[in-house]
């Protein structure tokens, strides 16, 4: 990622030293994160939307929603599409282009944490059972990247979806024959975080910094819900971590999921 | 242009739809260096649009054979957030954005002193946030701030705006209705200091006259626009220099 | 474009002469087309056929028709698609592979040429409104590329729609519910015109040749109507131009586009 | 092959439903140096079939990993233009194209005397304008021709002709309605001189011994379009004889 | 194909040089396959299956079925669709990525050879006439690649065909307003049999293992019916062949072929 | 996970739906060795899934741009047949085959060592002939595998295994039907020496205990997988041997 081979290298050796004196290079405790700010509503062509920063990370998510058919074998269910475009804008290192395999991991395992952690009340999105459901397109917009993109997209993909409305009401001309009803509010289920460690040598880091992760051996997301509950997990990067450091990862990823849910509902 | 509708686009008082004068823009807000990890970078709100672009380069351009040995290029990439528009836009290129690519990257190469980098690229991307006409004008003016605000030497910076016809009046910057059913749109790329147009499109229904009654309703727009522009870019560098003003104190 | 940068400077620098002394290198008057001749009906797997040369490039437009449902935003009419292909035969420059840039530039142009223009009453394409219309692609072929493909693909389209039959009686059996009528000729509306000058150095030159091409600096391509309208226009290359050139181009583009416009009638 | 369908290929007469004897060619025209870019080009009119080909090179061969070491290769596009047959065809390279493509290559390398142009690229592309069945014959023949214009240096001209069986008759070049609604076809590249077959595909149901009736067909038939062929190259050489003559002529 | 020059240029001597004393580099006949056994029923998901093996050539064949709508012109059939892909697990020379010329060619010449062959009886495949058809989808898989694929991919997919039941139980529910019927056998109608030889020099080989089809001059593959009567011909590389030879080969394609059916029957 | 169905996936006596036990494997059968042309490869059985993995290398990563100048990359490439699944699956890669593709490459290059062949590319082509569920375990438990025939060194073995929950039970090695109805998955790449974790993924529902739980069903039967591969390459390399031995003998 960070180009040169020299710099990089300069720059390991400074991050191995910080933590060996215990310290980031950012001055953060090991178990911070970067400052996390959430505006939703930003944009008024969507069904809702948020921006949110994690340090300068900064994402923007939108909705859109349409109505179609669903799929044969759930019937009686929505359909939920999720897409992160690391558009070139971001980084020196994104490529124009279809998708690469970072982009693709990374809108599978915010769908997932999405998904699995039952965010939306998906079956309040069905129209009629096995004739029509509200199609949603959740599409994250990676604008500035300075590292830890899983919790940066996951949150940004969680407040656009609790700041959305299903615009009902625009679509009754196009489907005279069904009770689309009035514009209602995203049936929000659950309040699914994810969060991200790395590991440095030995430490265990949350909200890796760009930097951080340049030089991070292994990685682990970790989406909780309100309950503690695991609903997601991506293991990254050819490093390994022990049990027990998985262990300690989804127990602290849990209380890092509290904090962030806490910002995430004053933002609503 | 051109698709028919029972909509009044000028009232009897000669206002249109969105309550502006034939010869009035929408609220322009113009802001440099909103990214940080681009080399520059620039955001626009211009009426309902909203629009990003970001600069990096000088850099080598690669694939290689794009490289000319005489100069730098100038590849532009506009790119519609699938949630920028009313239907959601498919992810990546289509037709309209690989045009308007095209005519903004030779609007902007004529700016920018590519002789002073061979075999370079300088890469702009203009990311359409929130769509709502004419944001091919406003991604042009957008970007001409962040490689202004990249460092990029550049003879000046160019202006982006359209004018146009609705109801039979000749119109400054078309709004969403009147792009939808106007009669004609003249996006432009203009440089106020030098009077060259850089960047012209035209297409709907007009005689010569009101196309250029048009022409010079947006030269004249460009001047306060590019105003606009100088006042972002000013505002950031004094942002810049207190920055560093505050840094040399710091380490007093 | 020329290939090889030495070629190319003695090429430019010999343009430039030729200009200070008032001549192109053709020997053509600066707003003087080379010789246009249009062939029309040369393919009869088309429903409309046009070979247009404009001196040694060579142009061929075909239209095929298909049925098919209309736009949901514009039930009442049919629907027109305009594609060129630069194919590799046409010039050494020109690759196979899905459309670049400048394809898709004169795609574009040609077909709002056409459509602002109002070249074809779309309504008149209506079988049934919201249901089925006429489907209308036209092709442009590049056979021989020698400069000024817009003036040239937009002239081969014009002349094939306006040599176009449309083929109902072939449809019946297929829409045995509709009432398509007998094969109509095309309902031509208005026959815009696309002419296009570039800029060398000060001077401007109407119909480049390729090598006029690759060293002008700034095109204007300007379609008007037989009644001097402008229908549309596309400004190209990385030069600029000043207003009152504008307002010169745009008043030749209406001679010329006069002069194209008796050659297309004969043709017809 | 073998569409079924209640339609009489061969009348009472032993005559085709286009009226030609079972040994008969459609009508074929020939001309050699049709376009002004290319470095060689052919024109062929073959029954309803309209066929430009056109040769660039030899030149660098590209993208480069192409490249062989001790020969030239010989790069064909075979394209049919979206207006060429009933129901438009999508442009670009479908499955079919790619295959003809490919063995109109192989049989076109067998004549090129690849040998003395190491590491380039002679490319033919062959634009069906107009088809009307066995394009991809007339499109090989159309191609010797052109890289003759082109100065490629061959060993022979290669013919393209196809046979085939219709209600149980073999016949020579199938058209339109008996390539649909036939029983077998044959398409044929062949060096009349040499005897050698360099491009061979059958379809169909055939005994062995129809096969080789319509492989003896093709083989006479091959001679009168190579005769055609040769006829188009004199009288192409011809003109830039003329050509040059009046040249002189204009100096003097 | 086989990587480096020299090394090429010493297989080559080397196979010339046994050919010169009338062998092959294995100790074959001239017109003597490599050892051939087929498998039926391996992929338990497929409805029919094979794995054939010529010599190291290891290809295995698929069949899928689903149901769909006819093509227009052809309304009285079901739907055949055959694709054969060279996966680099194969060969150090095959790359992933979309279909390149020879995996296309591959897969039209297997498929012209089962259709013109009659292989299927397609009008068994239709279940209501102008409105649903079986859709038949054949996919060749190559996994281990030492020559010959053409015959070994033919052999493969009219075993798999062979092998296969219509799962018409399965889709019952899906189109209740059909009478779909019980599970059925493929309806088989005809086995055509592709056999493949090349030209090296002057000698004419059946069956070449990858080595000689690296320095072979032409290839001829024949697919001959039961009573030898000839279905597909593809000539390939860019040698010619004269007359005498093909009629050669095309005589010896139907002696192989009755073998290799043969082997196919007893399989079954 | 947790399609909604009537589907009682334990039974009252604690066994599973294909009967059986939580915390037992289904049947694995792995065979080194399997494929001639590729420089290693394994072939897998586990339950209904039948998987082949080749590998090739090292060899010049390409293209060019892939290169790390100090040491190899390892390139997966998972893939399914076309008729491994009930519905066909369309050729080429999907999104979830890139994902697991980009997983599985990044656990074996932990055990890989990469730093002895830089500017190389080990290439691992999985196979899913036919699949039923843990897939890309039994995918990742095969390339190990086919690594090690394939001679490339390797600080140790990976092995590729499942647990998960249904119907509130923790169980080992989802099958079909507990993969669509069941309530959490948590596949796991793990090295049983080092007791390192190298790939690891989780969708459903679970708490913390039984998370932790499953992780630890895994761990254990990670050891027995160890074991067949083990003896897989053991038998491998006693044929080679044989092989060998054979060849003296018949040489002398």
């Amino acid at each position: 990622m960070s180009g040169n081979k020299v710099v990089s290298e300069i720059l390991r050796d400074y991050i191995y030293n910080s933590l060996e004196e215990g310290k980031r290079i950012d001055g953060r405790g090991y178990d911070e994160y970067r400052k996390v700010s959430i505006e939703t509503n930003v944009i008024q062509s969507a069904e809702g939307s948020a921006r949110v920063h994690i340090g300068n990370t900064d994402v923007l998510a939108g909705i859109k929603m349409t109505i179609g058919s669903p799929f044969p074998d759930t019937p009686n269910v929505g359909v939920m599409t999720t897409n992160a475009e690391l558009i070139p804008m971001a980084s020196p290192t994104f490529e124009s282009g279809p998708p690469d395999a970072e982009s693709i991991e990374l809108s599978r395992v915010v769908d997932r944490g999405l998904r699995e952690g039952h965010a939306v009340d998906m079956e309040k999105l069905c129209i009629k059972e096995g004739e029509l459901v509200w199609i949603m397109f959740i599409d994250v917009h990676i604008l500035d990247y300075d590292g830890n993109l899983f919790d940066a997209a996951a949150l940004a993909a969680m407040a656009a979806l609790a700041s959305a409305t299903v615009p009902a009401s625009q679509f009754a001309d196009q489907y005279p024959d069904y009770d689309l009803g009035e514009d209602f509010p995203m049936p929000i289920n659950n309040y699914p975080i994810m969060s991200t460690f790395v590991k440095i040598k030995d430490v265990i880091l949350v909200d890796p910094a760009l930097d951080e992760e340049t030089v991070a051996d292994a990685r682990l997301s970790v989406s909780t819900d309100p309950e503690g509950r695991v609903r997601a997990m991506q293991k990254g990067l050819n490093g390994g971590f022990s049990y027990a450091e998985i262990q300690d990862i989804v127990r602290k990823a849990t209380e890092k999921g509290n904090e962030l849910r806490d910002i995430l509902m004053k933002s609503l | 242009m051109g698709m028919k509708m029972d909509i009044e686009l000028i009232d009897k008082n000669g206002l249109r739809i969105d309550g502006r004068k034939p010869e009035e823009l929408r609220p322009i807000k113009i802001e440099a260096g909103v990214l940080k990890r681009a080399d520059g970078s620039a955001y626009v709100e211009w009426g309902k649009n909203k629009i990003l672009a970001a600069v990096y380069g000088p850099r080598e351009a690669h694939p290689r054979h794009l490289q000319k040995s005489n100069k730098a290029i100038v590849q532009v990439r506009y790119n519609m957030a699938p949630f920028s528009v009313g239907d959601r836009k498919r992810p990546g290129p289509d037709r309209r954005s690989v045009e308007i690519s095209k005519i903004t990257s030779e609007a902007l190469e004529h700016v920018v002193m590519t002789e002073l980098f061979p075999r370079s690229s300088i890469d702009v991307f203009i990311e359409v946030l929130q769509a709502n006409a004419g944001t091919r004008c406003a991604g042009l003016t957008a970007a001409s701030v962040a490689l202004a605000d990249a460092g990029i030497p550049m003879k000046d910076l160019v202006v982006g705006v359209a004018s146009g016809k609705v109801d039979d009046v000749v119109v400054l910057d078309l709004g969403k209705e009147e792009d939808n059913y106007g009669q004609a749109d003249v996006p432009m790329g203009y440089i106020p200091r030098t009077g060259e147009i850089v960047l012209l499109q035209m297409d709907g229904d007009m005689t010569q006259e009101e196309l250029f009654k048009a022409m010079e309703m947006s030269m004249d727009a460009a001047k306060y626009i590019y105003g606009l522009q100088k006042e972002a870019l000013r505002k950031r560098y004094e942002m810049i220099a207190r920055e560093e003003t505050e840094e040399i104190e710091g380490v007093q």
